[in-house]
């Protein structure tokens, strides 16, 4: 019985974070945010020499053959960052073609993936957040037709996996004719969405049906769970920080009790998180039948907890908090996004009572 | 209990209503915080011609000169919102300099600065906080020292919106530096085109600059530009402050945001239902609803208090706490409820109501936090509305 | 435009607060709560003397003719008492007779009601709240049958307002032959509930259907937010003056920032409430077209926020806010059984939204 | 990352079920914080005889001299919470008393009274807080004056469960009046019979008196009483405190109410429909379950770090406050699912689990807030887990 981070997990991910402190740098976000045609290449240059596209890929593929639990932990230094990275596809798109993928299709895109060569995103949002605005893809002759929307990381990469209406998976090349794409940009700039539009595109289908997509699913709100705990640990540090610092009234503010209580309470709600979200990426692979409905309380409970917590670092900051100047408008941005991507709370919740029989 | 109007005020509603569809072809929008342009000088002239801006200003300083009537200016403010018709002026220099000038400014100063003011001819910034002196106002440092018939003011203002606009502003400084902390500020009004002013926009998290730091070197302002006497800067400002606080919790924006967000669920849908027939959401509106509603009817009871002269007490207090959590709480469930589309924030064909609700949600979280204004509220309602005694002094260490 | 009581409103609440500092103490409602066979006749009697009873019967039927807003401002003063008084039939009786009932039903019972020689109690939770636990009253040939559980005052009065499963009221007599009735004990010791068990019962019917007992269920709600808001009251002075008064720390506890927020929090939260409350009373008779929504929002928000002030109050209170000897528990216990009377909020706030035809 | 059980564990917990298995018929479930029965007491010796209970005390005192083993503990745990088993008494004397000893108390203290307090043979009650000693413990005003080899105790005590039960109180008591306030306190045993003693039942809003006051006049106690050293008492009593936290938070009872409110929802109806058909109920239960699971993972995560002899850090810290916090927010629920169901409380034919979810709730809060515990937590949590300043000392006025 063992419930903590092997050596290598720890040294791997504080490795991770490193790179991203001199590749992905609080300057280097901002001019990525303030720049629609910034790709951040540079910094997917230095994840692809850390390693991080293959992460999941199996080792025969030129991978590096680790867990979602080694995602999650990676996903959480990414939020810590609040890193330009399209994360989630990097590890959907590997999983979908292991789960559900021909060998050929895995030997044609898993060295690739994997060696940061092409890069992949994975539109399953209608299927598993619902359909708004009219979107939703359907199949007929292997060719798709429709819209997938909140696509992040979609809008440059080469290889599309995309649920269609009926939760069926697909596989589509970025360059394939009838596809086009429009930039989505929300309040986190620092990931950009895309809206994909197929009008009579080929597509390959992938073996499976809603059980692979359920798994998709899964593996998503866990890399959302941790990216808005690695985000959720800054703002409580910035928060502790300023209030350590700042004067009011002849006396730092962290001598308030008020500050003081608002403090506690942040951490007194995240630290129990840490737990929920390792153990949602252990299950993953360790106890795939548990991990469905932690998975969804992973996802669902830091939404709310990084709610609170964006709150009341920015409380703790006053004013300063809301400044750009300051920043932590981007972890507060980046959590919002998590929350809502792959659906908000209150659905995952619903889904959660669903997969328990508790609800029809 | 009777929120019947006499046949006096009806009639006054009915010469209201008159005045705007009478007018309509002239309705022009101040730009909030901007300089006005002159279709919107022009639409504000004409207001206060006819009592419906400065309406309680005297004749003598460019207002309307009536008295104070509190039911009238609120039928006028529900008529124009019923109307959707563009209200009086409201910018810092007349809800807070202005209501400052009346009570402790000089003949001179009445005269020279309310009318143009009331007009939009002259545009007014607030430097009040300071990088140091945000809650704790009283400790700021912005010094002002005599040359001659003048100051020179050296320092930095923080949080002054409409600086880049603003023709003059209104200012604390420090012109004591041996008095006692809260008796050495000065309150004094200079021109914003007064050499050694350096603006610097604050852009906040909604990614617009509402805000600006202002740098101030050795700018030489005259001694006669005190407003309320050399030294009583404190107290001028805090009887401003008060003004400030009337401004803030609006119930007809707030009912208006309301309403935009019920339109939203009904017509918003997700996988093809409605989202007001998702339970969890409707219960949470409902919830807000009767937020909505509390709000409102204690804002009827603090009129009617303002009405017969009563303090309004605690009911008057916890306005500002109460109204900008409620209109936060309105676009978090606006979000909520949108989902994945409630955090698109830029144009785009998928974008709902121009990114106001993502706006809001930010903007109205400064207006609860900024300057620790929320901690500040609850210290303020416990001792004063409560009794409960201050922070202790601590031991000099 | 004068939203504001009138003098005669203030005078008769404090009157009526003054009557039962003397009649129901606390020590006198302490005996009350202790003694199941205690059935308050003193505290009663003292309210009849008061006029009480009459409240809301018009002078005509030797009443006070007065309004729900004034039956509320009554309301409000027992809750802040905690008076062991069965108010709800005493305002809900007469108001059935007057909308449903027979000229003849009328000079029958309305005098008596008046002067307090006979109590009513109404029944109406199924109806209302929803049926549990198998109850529910069923009406054929003039003759009842079912139960009806939870109904305040209901043990001991004379005559009973049934809501049937259809929602139409009938009349029983107290002594009518197939009629009985056990005592249900909540938390709240200072009124009891009755189930009621009718085994073909003659009824007289009502006239008017589901249109009456909507105006019942308002009033209902509504007193029942007046009796809460007078409750809450009362905790936020004692949680401030056991503030101003312990010491911890070489200090009195209230000059804690911490307990000063939570103070200002309570009352922050409670005194736009008791705007609500007047608004809703005086809807019910100036304004019935917004009556049974601002009802809705008074009864379920003052449910949510009491329960947050009798939690607070407890926790400035310390330990001593959860011993017997202060007495806190009452007011407590009181908001506790008003939440759910007449519908939790949850219910009520799904009611508020079907009522105003937003969702079906 | 690796829930697995090594095969010694795995055999250990054979072994746990094996004994569980044979011994069906002796279980006899200890009395809480009340006087233990014979069978009651019989059960105890088996348990700690098979190391199931006093597993880590030296058997020179009565115990089974195991050296600790977290899991083992663990395992104990659970498999007599899957056998519906009786644990080992968990009173004040064996949780509170007995470590004490066993880290400050005298060779004689020890062997005097380790063994019949594990067995049951000997009660204790604890004697810290006072009416003007709660959060603020160190300012305890209950004296004991010398006279000759004895002390003179008089004054009060509050918040003392099991006194009218106990034979014995571990007291603290102000041995040095003239010494700073925590230096002048010591840690006594004496017996609760002896004369000056006076106990009155404290009844709580629960409706029973879980606690008691006490009051002590002139009660005679032979100085060697003292345990730890004369004026150690604070010191003693914190190392005391440290293991009351440990005692809180235990996620097997608060997944077992849990289990219940689900059987709750699922088969309680109203109007017909199931309650958990209630989607905004179904969300509430949904948000507490992904608590539940927060709390469990959490309990796994300290527990791997106290095998490691590692600290737990902040996850160690929260658990109080949030423990106790959801086993309070599952009991609202189920009251509120319940709806007017969930006030009742005493016997009927209406009650549902003999009213413990009002129980629950109430006691539940108590255990937050008794003695400012929530406020406390939140100053331990941001001064010892966040390292922010302690509150200053305030000025002598």
């Amino acid at each position: 019985m063992d419930f903590s981070l092997t050596e290598d997990q720890r040294m791997m991910q504080e490795s991770l974070s490193r790179t991203l402190a001199e590749a992905a740098s609080l300057d280097r976000v901002r001019k990525f945010a303030g720049d629609p045609t910034d790709r951040g290449a540079d910094v997917w240059a230095a994840l692809t020499d850390f390693g991080l596209p293959g992460i999941v890929i199996s080792e025969e593929y030129g991978g590096l053959g680790l867990t979602l639990l080694d995602a999650a932990l990676m996903s959480e230094a990414l939020g810590r960052a609040v890193a330009p990275v399209p994360f989630m596809g990097t590890v959907l798109a590997p999983l979908a073609l292991r789960l559900a993928g021909s060998a050929e299709q895995q030997s044609k895109w898993l060295p690739k993936l994997a060696s940061g060569e092409v890069t992949a995103a994975v539109a399953i949002s209608e299927a598993v957040a619902g359909a708004r605005d009219g979107a939703g893809v359907t199949a007929s002759g292997g060719k798709l037709s429709g819209k997938a929307l909140f696509v992040p990381g979609g809008l440059g990469a080469d290889l599309l996996i995309v649920a269609d209406t009926g939760g069926a998976l697909h596989l589509v090349e970025g360059g394939a004719a009838g596809l086009t794409r429009e930039i989505m940009t929300g309040i986190d700039l620092t990931r950009r969405m895309a809206e994909l539009t197929f009008d009579k595109v080929a597509a390959e289908p992938l073996t499976g049906g809603k059980d692979v997509l359920a798994r998709l699913r899964d593996a998503g709100w866990v890399l959302l769970a941790a990216d808005t705990l690695g985000a959720c640990d800054v703002m409580i540090e910035k928060a502790v920080a300023y209030a350590k610092e700042r004067k009011q009234f002849g006396r730092v503010i962290g001598s308030f009790q008020a500050v003081k209580h608002l403090c506690a309470e942040m951490a007194a709600e995240l630290e129990p998180c840490r737990s929920l979200v390792w153990y949602a990426g252990y299950a993953f692979d360790a106890a795939p039948d548990e991990s469905s409905l932690v998975a969804a309380h992973a996802k669902a409970h830091l939404s709310e907890v990084s709610r609170f917590i964006a709150r009341t670092s920015t409380e703790v900051h006053g004013g300063m908090g809301i400044t750009d100047l300051l920043g932590l408008h981007f972890w507060f941005k980046r959590v919002g996004l998590n929350r809502q991507l792959l659906g908000g709370p209150e659905r995952v919740r619903a889904l959660a009572a669903q997969m328990q029989g508790l609800t029809a | 209990m009777d929120l019947r109007l006499t046949p006096d005020m009806e009639s006054f509603r009915d010469e209201v209503r008159g005045f705007l569809v009478a007018h309509q072809d002239r309705y022009a929008p101040g730009a909030g915080a901007d300089r006005p342009r002159e279709a919107a000088m022009e639409w504000q002239a004409l207001l206060i011609d006819n009592g419906y801006a400065a309406r309680t200003i005297p004749q003598a300083y460019g207002g309307y000169g009536a008295q104070p009537d509190i039911l009238k200016s609120r039928i006028i403010a529900e008529e124009f919102t019923a109307a959707g018709a563009p209200r009086g002026f409201a910018n810092q220099g007349i809800s807070m300099l202005v209501p400052t000038l009346l009570e402790v400014g000089s003949e001179e100063q009445k005269t020279r600065w309310i009318s143009p003011t009331l007009r939009g001819e002259t545009v007014w910034c607030q430097g009040y906080s300071e990088p140091g002196a945000g809650s704790d106002l009283a400790n700021l440092q912005t010094k002002a020292v005599e040359d001659g018939e003048d100051f020179l003011i050296s320092g930095q203002k923080i949080w002054t919106s409409t600086a880049a606009q603003a023709d003059m502003i209104f200012c604390l400084v420090r012109t004591e530096p041996q008095a006692p902390k809260h008796d050495g500020i000065s309150y004094i009004l200079f021109p914003m085109t007064t050499p050694g002013i350096e603006v610097r926009p604050l852009k906040t998290m909604t990614g617009s600059a509402e805000f600006n730091e202002v740098f101030f070197t050795d700018v030489r302002v005259p001694q006669s530009a005190v407003v309320g006497g050399r030294g009583r800067g404190w107290f001028v400002a805090n009887a401003t402050l008060k003004h400030e606080r009337g401004m803030l919790g609006d119930p007809n924006a707030t009912e208006a945001r309301f309403a935009a967000l019920i339109d939203l669920m009904k017509s918003e849908t997700v996988d093809g239902q409605r989202l007001i027939d998702n339970p969890v959401m409707a219960d949470r509106l409902m919830a807000l609803q009767a937020r909505l509603m509390t709000m409102k009817f204690n804002g009827l009871r603090t009129l009617t208090a303002s009405m017969t002269g009563e303090s309004a007490g605690m009911a008057g207090m916890v306005v500002k706490l109460q109204g900008c959590e409620l209109n936060h709480q309105i676009a978090a469930l606006a979000i909520d409820a949108l989902g994945e589309l409630g955090v698109l924030y830029e144009d785009g064909p998928h974008l709902r109501a121009k990114g106001s609700w993502q706006r809001n949600y930010m903007f109205d979280l400064g207006l609860i936090i900024g300057g620790g204004t929320a901690q500040i509220q609850k210290n303020i309602i416990s001792e004063r509305g409560l009794g409960l005694p201050r922070e202790p002094k601590l031991a000099v260490v």
